[in-house]
């Protein structure tokens, strides 16, 4: 097979079209009239970041006191991809119909999640896409699973009322979804979510798993969650991740599989 | 102009069944009135303002004669009795209604007669003032006209209206036709319309009167300069429709999104809360020349576009109903879908032309809104613009009315001010490049699109079949929309609506039914 | 298939007007030769390889005959007499005859007798070998299958053919159809092949026998993985088109960017030279099942597409007159045009509509060759995006055949590999969204577009007209192409054109002539 | 008029959807497969340029070995707009006419100018849009110009062809165009081109300029030139700078304009 050029892993730099070129493509605006002043304060800025020969592209007035800019530039840094070691949800990918057999082999019992958008937050399609019956891209969901208890509380739910409710049910664990960003909001509720938790004395009781569009695993922990679902991610990702860390709390290792 | 051929009894088939659909809900209309309708009933009376703790004076108006059972009657005899009673100006007589209940006896016969009579007089007094505003405003819109269609709707969404505003003048010194300014997550629950000058929201900026205003004068101050009249439009939508729509005819915008099931389907809203709300909001929306955006596009934000586009369809002949309803002339029906095919779907763009032009062919007055990819794009900024570059071709090959812009961060964030200048400079090029291809072209009367369009429409009519037989509540319990299931006696803001009692009185419904209301 | 109106008459009036123009050059194709036929015929039998000085021995050759006015009767006469003196294999008897010249007697009829059989002989075997070739290559082609049309078709131009082929795999990863390698920056103006794998070239890599043979096993191996038959394109323009066509073949290319006339005008070579060199370098590619791409698309590079649309039409037609009179049949004439309307026309995509689809109709065999948007766009690669996405429309709309795919920093560099992936998103999409659309629509009968081509081609006719009256030599003279003046005893290359001498002998040529050449 | 709200001009930074949130887009691709560690790499190449809240909107697999990225980030260097001065051709903006009446009130004769592509570049739509009779964009060339001789020798001239061409011509100006950038070959020809002229001991007699897409005053005279003119220049633009800038090396200020 004929791959590209080997890359030097230790000193990993972004490809245009030659390896370790480190070319990269801007864009940003300023709010000043395009011209000369605009274009050199451009690039120097392009320079100011560490991007060798920047070169500008386009720059077009977006109105008398506003310019647009197209760069290219060249990345200095690098980084070593070799050792570079990524915290991530530890779990063993697994089907739904391993996972069922996981569940009923080693808990004996229907674990039990409770989803919901918390906060204001309405975008119901990715935690829909996790729990709902139907799946998402031809994934089932939650709902679909004989050893899973899931319960969708829908959009805009207060965090009280979500942890209430996981209360209520005993889960095992509660699945937030946040969508919007903007200004920070999945900050400002997720933290509030956790806050409620520890308050109502269950966070270490069940685990509090979050996802979402911009979610990524770091964020999920750095908030005080003990995992974070990003896109791509279907229901086998979660319930995989679950079951195995609640075998993991109680001290049982993942069964080797036939 | 290219032309589908279409069953033209089938599309009257379909309205007989909107209409089949919408007529036993117009009764509870006038049995019923919210909390919501009674406030704007006092903010038409130019009750403003709020307390010290940032509640409206219209709420706790209403909030205390609900707590003392004296809402049933209606909040204009209250306020008008009150006035009577205390000679004091409306503001003050709200403040002191709120403060102190409802002190006339309105089963006096004389006094309740002199109540009626100056709440008659004052609505007169307040639609004569809307009206004016309505026409100054056409005067404008028509000494400086509108940029030619598909007018093109750009939104702004920072969250501070400091920030908007500048945004909002330079998207229109950018070529945008029309200025949404996208309202903050979660506002359309709050069952109250926040005050003065706001600078934080989250996904998008409070909408408030003052907001309107900061907005509205912008706006007109760069239409001026531009020689272009630029529209503002707001949401209606919520659990302060009727407000929404009072504020926006004092204000002078020139569009609402308003729509009779949105709410319901997608905040779940109770469903009879937002159906009465609609109602009065419409009469107001058709008598300040409003146009209102429904919200069909958004089915397809969760179904999927190929297999549910009749269900757009469907709702759009009971939107229109509705609006009928209400008094709306259908040039004020900015009736929505999208373009929101799965992009690997093999001849997706044949698909759309054929919605497209089929939605353009049943309601040929109503400016017709129309939405951007969204559902299906990505962070890769690139690929979106090309989506949105067929979304463009398609409006202009169609001939939609009112044209939101794709943006090519709609997957990231809500628009920098340089993607709504790359949506204007793709949407120009389009428009422009392919300015009279409608005219050049004509469809295959067999072809896969005209097949698309009469499937769409059939189904349509199965569907509006099923919910005339049905009805239109047991029907949304059923999910017959967006995938959504809503129960009559679910959903928020149930308890702000109320039976009205005999001697129930909202003098501007008679008016507003009355009046004349071309826009 | 969607039609325009088109009158054929008029059409079978441009060709025999093609015919009036090509015809007298004929004659002097017969009568005339020139340094790089000769060193293509010396690669034919097999000569290769550079002496210490990098100068290729085909060109050592060369000059040694034309320094010692032995080159009128053809280098393959040299070439035989001296393998038939030495005893030498083919290679040591170049490097003999390029050090010592011609030793031979070529007036003794015996000798010379000899000499022509050998010559034909070994003619004959060289042709065998590149049939066989072609044939293997044919056959993997059948096996493989290629990509459905439009093809899409994508450059690599790093300088370095080591960089070259990973992104020349990964590109046919990712779904292109066609890899061309542009040349280096002034290569066409050398008047010699550089030989071996080249590390340095600007604006794109040497085309050399040995970056062929790296680009071409490295695609058939990604094509075998992807089960799709990966093709390979370069360049037969310059001063070295028959040697490129030589290499091409013996390498297995399957595309040549080849054009009567490119040559003359944008770089400036003699008119004499390049059409002496096209036809011989085209009877080549004829026989080696070589698809030609012409260069119309360059004029509108320079001149405006609006106005010079028929430039381009007039161009094609002598083009492919030029190539059967080279024994081309049309399933290899990759005519040129390119969708160079100016962004801001209005109505331009429907200008850019009726020239594809003109051509799409005049040359129905013809495997069209369409260039994207490059004039006009900008370093603004968002727009220049959008404007790819127009150009692919009306490529799945008309039935292009090879569409080099646009590139969204067109006006900023030569492509980085995030560039031709982006560029392959958007074909994609394209081609599948719109899939049937030609099938579902029709043209207006007298719309815009149809009156268009149809002013197209009656431009086209009327400049035929003229060139075939005043003859093709002084009409290039007064820049009736891409605005461009060129004299017949200007431009480079013009002292590498000799009259052959009545003994004169290139056995090639009649081979080629009778061979039955389909592709 | 309405304006956007002040910027601070000592600190100037990009401009997203609020003012200095430094909001700037990436992209670039890299070589190594899509994947969590491709992303980790990626977002910690956008902080080590100094980016905040570098954002990863997009990674898609180009290949087995090839990934690309769409990023967002926060600059955090800022630009003293107020007090940037960018060096550039310095002189008064005239009309085609004014120019004209300029040369033969203060020179008496025609200016002569020689252009060319340089070296192996053969776009000449640049060189002929400010030459040509017709021009650009309804902007005249040069010879259009009463009082200009102007001589245009197309594309691909040698160094030494173009500065023996000027010599014969006693040329007041050489303009140079230069479009192939690749691999820096302008730098190259433009190098030699000024080497040529002073081996010829001209470069003192004659103004040396040069144009082109990526051309910028700043780099131009770096390469030893006397200007350059980017993208959107005109005839009148160059015809303009030499006049004005041959009277000033003659000592004579330019006139002031009725
Ligand atoms: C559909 C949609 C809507 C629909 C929502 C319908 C519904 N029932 O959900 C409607 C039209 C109602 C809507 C409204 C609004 N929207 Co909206 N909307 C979108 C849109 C187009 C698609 C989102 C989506 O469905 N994605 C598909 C799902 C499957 O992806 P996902 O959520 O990422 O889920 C996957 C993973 O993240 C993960 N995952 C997600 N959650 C979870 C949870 C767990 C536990 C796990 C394990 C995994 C997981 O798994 C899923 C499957 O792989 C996006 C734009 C876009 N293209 O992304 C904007 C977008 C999200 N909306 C936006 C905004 C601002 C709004 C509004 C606030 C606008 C307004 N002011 O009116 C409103 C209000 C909504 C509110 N109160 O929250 C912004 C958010 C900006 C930001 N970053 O802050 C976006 C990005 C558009 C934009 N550019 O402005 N919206
Ligand atoms: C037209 C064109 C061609 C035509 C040229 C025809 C001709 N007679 O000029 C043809 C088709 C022949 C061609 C060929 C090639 N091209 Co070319 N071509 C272009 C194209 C599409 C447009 C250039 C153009 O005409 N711009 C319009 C003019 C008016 O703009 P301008 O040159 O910037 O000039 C303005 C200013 O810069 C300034 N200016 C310019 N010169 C001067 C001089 C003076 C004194 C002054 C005062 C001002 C001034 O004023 C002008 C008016 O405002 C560009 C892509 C693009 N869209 O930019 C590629 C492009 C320039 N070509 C490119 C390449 C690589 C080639 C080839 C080398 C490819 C190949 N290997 O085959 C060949 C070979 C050419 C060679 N030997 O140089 C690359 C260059 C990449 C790089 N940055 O290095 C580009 C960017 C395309 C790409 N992305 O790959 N090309
Ligand atoms: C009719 C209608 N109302 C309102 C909204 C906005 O949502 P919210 O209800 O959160 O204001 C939309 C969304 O696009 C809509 O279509
Ligand atoms: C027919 C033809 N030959 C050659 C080229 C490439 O230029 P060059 O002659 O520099 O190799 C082109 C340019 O696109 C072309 O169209």
């Amino acid at each position: 097979m004929i791959g590209i050029r080997k890359a030097d892993l230790e000193r990993l730099k972004p490809y245009g079209d030659t390896m370790d070129d480190g070319k990269t493509q801007l864009s940003f605006s300023l709010p000043v009239p395009a011209g000369p002043e605009a274009a050199e304060a451009a690039k120097r800025l392009v320079l100011a970041h560490g991007f060798a020969d920047p070169m500008m592209v386009r720059m077009e007035a977006m109105g008398p006191t506003m310019s647009f800019f197209v760069f290219y530039g060249a990345m200095q840094q690098t980084i070593d991809y070799k050792n570079l070691v990524v915290p991530k949800a530890e779990f063993e990918a697994l089907d739904m119909h391993q996972i069922d057999d996981l569940i009923e082999a080693q808990f004996g019992r229907r674990l039990v999640v409770v989803g919901a958008c918390p906060g204001t937050d309405a975008h119901t399609v990715g935690i829909d896409a996790i729990m709902n019956m139907k799946g998402y891209n031809g994934h089932y969901g939650l709902e679909r699973y004989k050893m899973v208890k899931a319960v969708n509380m829908g959009a805009q739910i207060p965090p009280e009322a979500l942890v209430a409710r996981a209360i209520a049910e005993n889960a095992d664990a509660i699945l937030a979804s946040v969508v919007v960003t903007q200004k920070d909001l999945h900050i400002t509720t997720l933290t509030e979510l956790v806050e409620v938790m520890e308050a109502e004395g269950v966070r270490d009781r069940m685990l509090a798993i979050v996802g979402g569009p911009r979610m990524t695993y770091d964020l999920a922990t750095e908030l005080g969650f003990d995992a974070g679902f990003g896109p791509g991610s279907y229901a086998e990702d979660v319930a995989a991740y679950v079951a195995q860390e609640l075998l993991r709390r109680q001290g049982k290792a993942m069964p080797v599989r036939a | 102009m290219m032309k589908l051929p279409l069953d033209n009894a089938k599309v009257a088939y379909a309205r007989s069944l909107a209409e089949r659909v919408v007529s036993p809900l117009l009764e509870s209309f006038a049995a019923r009135s919210t909390v919501s309708i009674e406030r704007a009933v006092l903010r038409l009376y130019g009750v403003d303002g709020v307390d010290h703790e940032d509640i409206p004076w219209p709420n706790r108006v209403v909030d205390r004669l609900k707590q003392d059972g004296r809402l049933t009657t209606g909040a204009a005899r209250a306020l008008a009795a009150t006035v009577r009673a205390s000679g004091l100006p409306v503001q003050e007589a709200a403040v002191h209604l709120a403060q102190h209940g409802l002190e006339s006896d309105l089963n006096d016969p004389t006094e309740a007669g002199a109540a009626r009579e100056w709440a008659e007089l004052e609505a007169r007094k307040a639609l004569t003032r809307l009206a004016a505003t309505r026409q100054a405003r056409r005067e404008t819109r028509l000494r400086l006209g509108t940029g030619p269609t598909p007018q093109k709707y750009l939104i702004v969404a920072t969250g501070n209206i400091h920030e908007d505003v500048p945004q909002g003048v330079m998207a229109a010194r950018q070529g945008a036709d029309i200025i949404a300014v996208i309202r903050s997550t979660g506002q359309s629950l709050l069952d109250f319309v926040p005050h003065g000058e706001t600078t934080y929201g989250t996904g998008g900026t409070y909408a408030t009167g003052a907001n309107f205003r900061l907005m509205r004068q912008a706006l007109d101050e760069v239409g001026e300069e531009l020689g272009r009249y630029i529209q503002l439009t707001n949401y209606a939508s919520g659990l302060c429709m009727p407000e929404i729509s009072v504020l926006a005819a004092q204000e002078g915008l020139d569009m609402l999104l308003n729509d009779a099931l949105y709410g319901i389907l997608f905040r779940d809203i109770n469903i009879h809360r937002t159906l009465t709300d609609q109602h009065f909001s419409r009469m107001l929306n058709a008598f300040s020349g409003i146009i209102i955006n429904t919200g069909e596009d958004n089915y397809l934000t969760t179904a999927d576009a190929l297999e549910e586009g009749h269900t757009v369809l469907a709702s759009q002949f009971i939107n229109e109903r509705f609006a009928k309803a209400a008094g709306m002339p259908e040039s004020l029906m900015g009736l929505g879908h999208a373009f929101e095919m799965n992009p690997n779907t093999e001849d997706g763009l044949l698909y759309e032309i054929a919605m497209a032009q089929l939605v353009r062919q049943v309601f040929p007055e109503a400016p017709i809104k129309w939405m951007p990819p969204t559902k299906h794009v990505t962070g890769n900024i690139f690929w979106t613009y090309a989506h949105n570059t067929l979304y463009n071709l398609v409006g202009v090959l169609t001939g939609q009315s009112i044209e939101l812009l794709g943006i090519l961060t709609e997957a990231i964030h809500t628009p920098f001010a340089s993607d709504r200048y790359l949506a204007l400079q793709n949407a120009d090029y389009v428009n422009r490049y392919a300015r009279h291809l409608s005219e050049e072209i004509q469809y295959a009367p067999d072809g896969r699109i005209a097949r698309r369009a009469a499937q769409v429409l059939d189904e349509a009519v199965g569907l509006l079949e099923k919910v005339a037989d049905e009805g239109l509540v047991p029907s949304v319990a059923k999910a017959v929309f967006a995938g959504v299931t809503r129960l009559p006696d679910g959903g928020k803001g149930l308890a702000g609506v109320f039976d009205r009692a005999d001697t129930y009185l909202n003098p501007f419904e008679a008016l507003l039914a009355r009046q004349e209301v071309r826009a």
